[in-house]
């Protein structure tokens, strides 16, 4: 797979000087930089031109035109087909899809012609693509909390990335743009939030985001906190709480490494796998339901790769194998937070 | 070729129903449900605002005509599917408030257990199914009601609720077209209100009318004014009238206009001010409320009684919905399977 | 309502086009690659018959003057999208017979490598999409291509084939309407064969037309004789035309019939007698191959010497298709990025 | 989750005697009797009143009416739509495919109407709904080459079957038919095939059925064969090439346990838990991808429950993360054979 390369990369608007961004404005900015840099560069997607569900767009029709920042009928199928033919001719959509789980009524269109029409065509073709698909149980029912990651991990033909933080979100937003692939951009709904609001968990998805240009290359994990006991890998919003659990068990005497995956395919399971054999411990942490996710899968290649370096066994939190509910308490009890991390991190190192 | 067309949606002239389709005490009822939407949604907005209603919300304030309308023209028997902005829906098939208002809290009380929040309100022990907040997701389902109406003998006809935003989406085509060819008894029912969240129909669409897809599939589409419930209820009864006949579906599409925002916290500054002020001077609450005095006579005390009836019961409904308490955690492991 | 739709789809009478439409050495350019395609898939069936093309196929033997008729519409350069049924229309479109063929047979100089088959046919450096067999699919994308076309200035147009069974997929209505509402290049046009594989029309569409769907888009829509090349040629010419000046969209429905079942192991008993023999009185090549000589008075050899020509071509293709190899087992892990 | 009841069940249509049944020959009779038995089941899908892509459905519409064998238009969407309301309405629809590929095309009404309205509805409709999915790769190149029982195993609320002989097909379609909840019932399109024509692989999908009625409960898995040394799981087409190579390693002195799911939801993992603590090896086959499928979370649950009982790494054999390729000899290498299930077993058990 083809990595964004700086050196070559178009130059981009500099913006210069530190500054602490949300997600949000920080993909606005990776939008509106990459935007400036590359005529071909153009977002679609419903509402978008009053700043779209999560005001991720906010302010770009006036500044790129409403050419370049297009509201679209309420036809998933028919513009992410389109967005497929765009990309075929040489565009670069990013196709802003409001909530990833409405990316259903167009799965065809993913599954079974964006991931394979340049395989099929023995190469002839090349889709650079992004998807933005907000993710995760939010407070609004089933229908409006699927973790898109799950159901797309075992797709071959996408890249799927997941940041948790600014920083990364505007890093793997402009390497995603430039890639010459079909990307799916996927941040917890609960992550976007702008900064007057007031954000839903304690933690924040606010963070520094340099003035100076950088990207975040695709593929690369990231240890979070370093620690000797157990790694823990934990991606999106729960990654927060893992973090959060990490801290208050610290005084407990337990030392926790916390490695963000950042890009689940391709996933950089080597960083698991040189933590584990340092830690001998693994607890996995995701949103979606435990029959679902990547979390199986790294598993499965911990077991193979480093079967003798296991300790105790692996253990995996996610949500339960169901729906997600609507009522708050039901919902806060089906995924996984800091608390029952907390647990049980204790219990694979105590037995 | 290309076709214009107006970016100026604005109310249609002189298209209300005659007052006497309906019996007096039935055109009561109507505007008794008219105003138990309107309050109600108030109620929701209220509580919103206050943080009792979690998630999301999208009020129906101002469309209480075409629901109440098509309503009236449905048997309590036939079914109806409902959309993201259902509350009204569900009112007017005869769910009850109070259910509903817990529904929307998350409480066990609600009529779906506090499952589904919402964007999934629904009764169907009175033949409104749970809504389906994917929008053009509900036609096929509505179809498949139909065929089971039709397969079993019942005489139930589908009222298939769904916006001029969802006419965009190819479920609806592809259940418009099969229940055209199998001649299925469902009326396609679209809440014209001119807007698809923020995004104006003129930008989505280059028909002037929904109804104009009808013939796509050899179904008969009309297009009524929406903010008159008699209007609405005279072509919806044709529509009706005909499925349970055995003639197939039909499109009625009812021209209306959102009072509020897309949802909670949408000011809806994306709107002409030109058309805003056009639609907002055609209310259908007291539209409707002057209608009865005027034509039918009926008297400010009977007018104020019901109101005052409505507001009793929105009181008693919000007491239960409080008094509900969440449901049992370990609810959130049932109802995954039968 | 109901309408009652004729569950028999005989020819259109006195449908051709006229002969001076083209010249003739264009005509019989015409002439030489319906031949060609005719040729083609006869060769293919022959081959899969003797176990040398695996998978499944989909022959267009009846189909050839729709094809040629709309591809000599089209510039060189403007796009197409190809169906499950693509044989004919990459041909058509300017593919390499032996690339073609060496494709259907999974070898490594097949137009895909050997990565598609039959089902994914396609040579993109002359403009054809390698094809997309989930019908329906290919719409939005040939919409996109023409947004590209339309923001890059490059004044292409894109064709979307399709047939009368994937009308009734929604992907197609929602790209309808995108490509309506943003005045997008392309022709969407409907080989309308009577049949989605064994199902006829009538079980599945209650229009007369596919093209009547065109006015829910306000679009043009209009349905022509398939089997006459300068009748279609008329038809896509004004479409192709008016979407090349910015016109916008347009739906063209070509009435043709498949000689062979729906794909290799089909015998086509489900069809009416009566209408299969209408049909098959009208076979298109020779019906044009009379035309020529008559109307364009072209000499008995010199069509001798086109097809002798054409023969001379596919036994070429034929030994390159065999001598070319299998891919190496490698390539499977290629062409998964880019 | 309910599990169908002989003893309640209605009555059906005694065929007598033992036959040697096809795949398809068996799933028909499991929809004849079913049909026979209860009005409220019926068919409907693309092509079948002449039988359907597979034959599935010969004869049904002459013997059953084609009001119950319903041919549609192609609407994916719209008729799988039209069956979940169908059956909310009390009815019993079994859905046709055609290819199980085609169901992405209506991936929103599975995912989130099908198993999510009861949930979100609280319990107040039910959805007895079968849908007949053909899977899996057989030379048409990648877009009818997926494996479904890998994009939906993830997915809460639903159950999924796959019968890899006519035995199980017939017991366990009966089975999902009389279920009240949504089954996808996938079988390899390589199982199909009538008796007169030659099948594609050595192995055969034509077994005994007996003339008596039977069910093969849903969730039950099956030891097909029983060995010491390792146990291999094993399911659909590469179920036969597991069966093959533990017979060619018997004569290696290599005792191979095959174990065949049977559903994958629910899953019968205490089987494979049980006979994996009996061999202490162990080797999963599928041929969807290996980034999805069942295999990552039987290894997770199997590492969970029974870690100290697995002596070597955990071996897994799944196609290639590509698309299928069309290419007779590419898709061959694309996904497991015999061939290489020998040599995967060869390695577990001599490191
Ligand atoms: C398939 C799908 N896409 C997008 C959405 C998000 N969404 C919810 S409501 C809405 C607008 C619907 O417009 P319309 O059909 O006119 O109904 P209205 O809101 O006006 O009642 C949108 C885009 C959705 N729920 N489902
Ligand atoms: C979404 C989808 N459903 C079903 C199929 C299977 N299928 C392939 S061709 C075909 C019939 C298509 O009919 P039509 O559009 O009239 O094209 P024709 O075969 O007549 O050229 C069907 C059902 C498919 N490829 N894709
Ligand atoms: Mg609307
Ligand atoms: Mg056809």
């Amino acid at each position: 797979m083809s990595m964004p390369d700086l050196t070559t990369a178009p130059p981009a608007v500099r913006v210069g000087g530190n500054r602490t961004l949300t997600i949000v404005e920080a993909m606005r900015e990776a939008l509106r930089e990459e935007m400036a840099a590359e005529d071909r560069v153009f977002v679609m997607g419903e509402d978008i031109v009053v700043g779209g569900a999560f005001l991720v767009t906010l302010g770009l029709a006036e500044d790129m035109g409403v050419d370049r920042v297009l509201n679209t009928p309420i036809s998933e199928n028919g513009f992410l087909g389109l967005a497929i033919g765009a990309a075929i001719e040489g565009l670069r959509p990013v196709v802003d899809m409001q909530y990833g789980d409405f990316l259903f009524t167009a799965a065809d269109q993913l599954i079974q012609q964006a991931s394979k029409l340049r395989y099929m065509s023995g190469g002839q073709v090349k889709i650079p693509l992004v998807l933005q698909l907000p993710t995760g149980a939010s407070g609004r029912g089933a229908q409006h909390a699927n973790s898109m990651e799950s159901y797309f991990f075992g797709l071959p033909g996408i890249k799927i990335v997941t940041p948790s933080n600014p920083y990364d979100a505007k890093g793997l937003l402009k390497s995603s743009i430039r890639d010459d692939n079909v990307v799916l951009f996927i941040v917890h709904k609960h992550l976007y939030g702008s900064r007057g609001r007031a954000l839903q968990h304690e933690q924040t998805s606010v963070g520094e985001v340099p003035g100076e240009e950088y990207l975040v290359p695709i593929g690369v994990g990231k240890v979070i906190e370093e620690g000797q006991d157990i790694t823990v890998v934990a991606n999106n919003v729960v990654l927060h709480h893992a973090l959060n659990a990490a801290s208050r068990l610290e005084g407990e005497g337990i030392s926790v490494e916390v490695i963000d995956p950042r890009t689940l395919v391709p996933f950089d399971i080597d960083l698991v796998i040189e933590s584990v054999e340092k830690t001998n411990r693994l607890l996995i942490v995701e949103e979606n339901p435990a029959r679902g996710g990547w979390g199986p899968w790294v598993i499965s290649e911990v077991i193979r790769r480093a079967f003798y370096s296991i300790d105790a066994p692996i253990a995996r939190l996610a949500a339960n194998d169901t729906p997600i509910p609507f009522s708050p308490p039901l919902e806060r009890a089906s995924v996984p937070t800091e608390e029952r991390i907390v647990e049980a991190i204790r219990q694979v190192i105590h037995g | 070729m290309p076709v214009t067309v107006s970016r100026l949606r604005i109310p249609p002239e002189q298209a209300v129903g005659p007052i006497d389709l309906l019996p007096t005490e039935t055109l009561k009822g109507v505007y008794r449900m008219m105003f138990l939407i309107r309050e109600f949604e108030t109620v929701v907005n209220h509580l919103f605002l206050r943080g009792r209603v979690p998630g999301t919300i999208h009020l129906c304030r101002g469309q209480e005509a075409t629901l109440v309308g098509t309503m009236v023209a449905l048997d309590k028997e036939d079914r109806i599917t409902l959309t993201h902005r259902g509350h009204g829906q569900a009112l007017a098939k005869g769910v009850d408030p109070a259910g509903l208002l817990a529904e929307l809290m998350g409480r066990a009380g609600g009529v779906c257990r506090g499952m589904g929040g919402s964007l999934h309100v629904g009764d169907w022990s009175v033949g409104a199914l749970p809504a389906i907040a994917i929008v053009g997701a509900s036609s096929p389902i509505a179809t498949g009601l139909a065929l089971a109406a039709k397969r079993q003998g019942t005489g139930r006809v589908t009222c298939n609720f769904f916006g001029d935003g969802t006419a965009s989406k190819g479920e609806l085509h592809e259940a418009m077209n099969l229940a055209a060819v199998w001649e299925l008894p469902v009326v396609f029912l679209c809440e014209n209100n001119v807007y698809a969240a923020t995004t104006h129909i003129s930008e989505y669409m280059k028909n002037e009318y929904v109804s104009e897809r009808a013939a796509a599939y050899r179904m008969p589409g009309v297009s009524v004014y929406g903010n008159d419930p008699l209007a609405v209820y005279e072509a919806v009864k044709v529509a009706v009238d005909q499925a349970r006949a055995g003639g197939g579906p039909s499109l009625v599409e009812c021209l209306t206009y959102r009072r509020d925002g897309h949802k909670r916290d949408d000011p809806a500054a994306y709107r002409d001010d030109r058309e805003v002020e056009a639609w907002l001077k055609t209310d259908p609450i007291p539209a409707f409320r002057n209608r009865l005095r005027e034509e039918s006579g009926v008297l400010q005390e009977e007018l104020a009684a019901i109101e005052a009836s409505v507001e009793d019961e929105l009181i008693a409904a919000q007491g239960f919905a409080h008094q509900s308490p969440y449901p049992d955690v370990q609810q959130r492991l049932s109802y995954v399977y039968a």
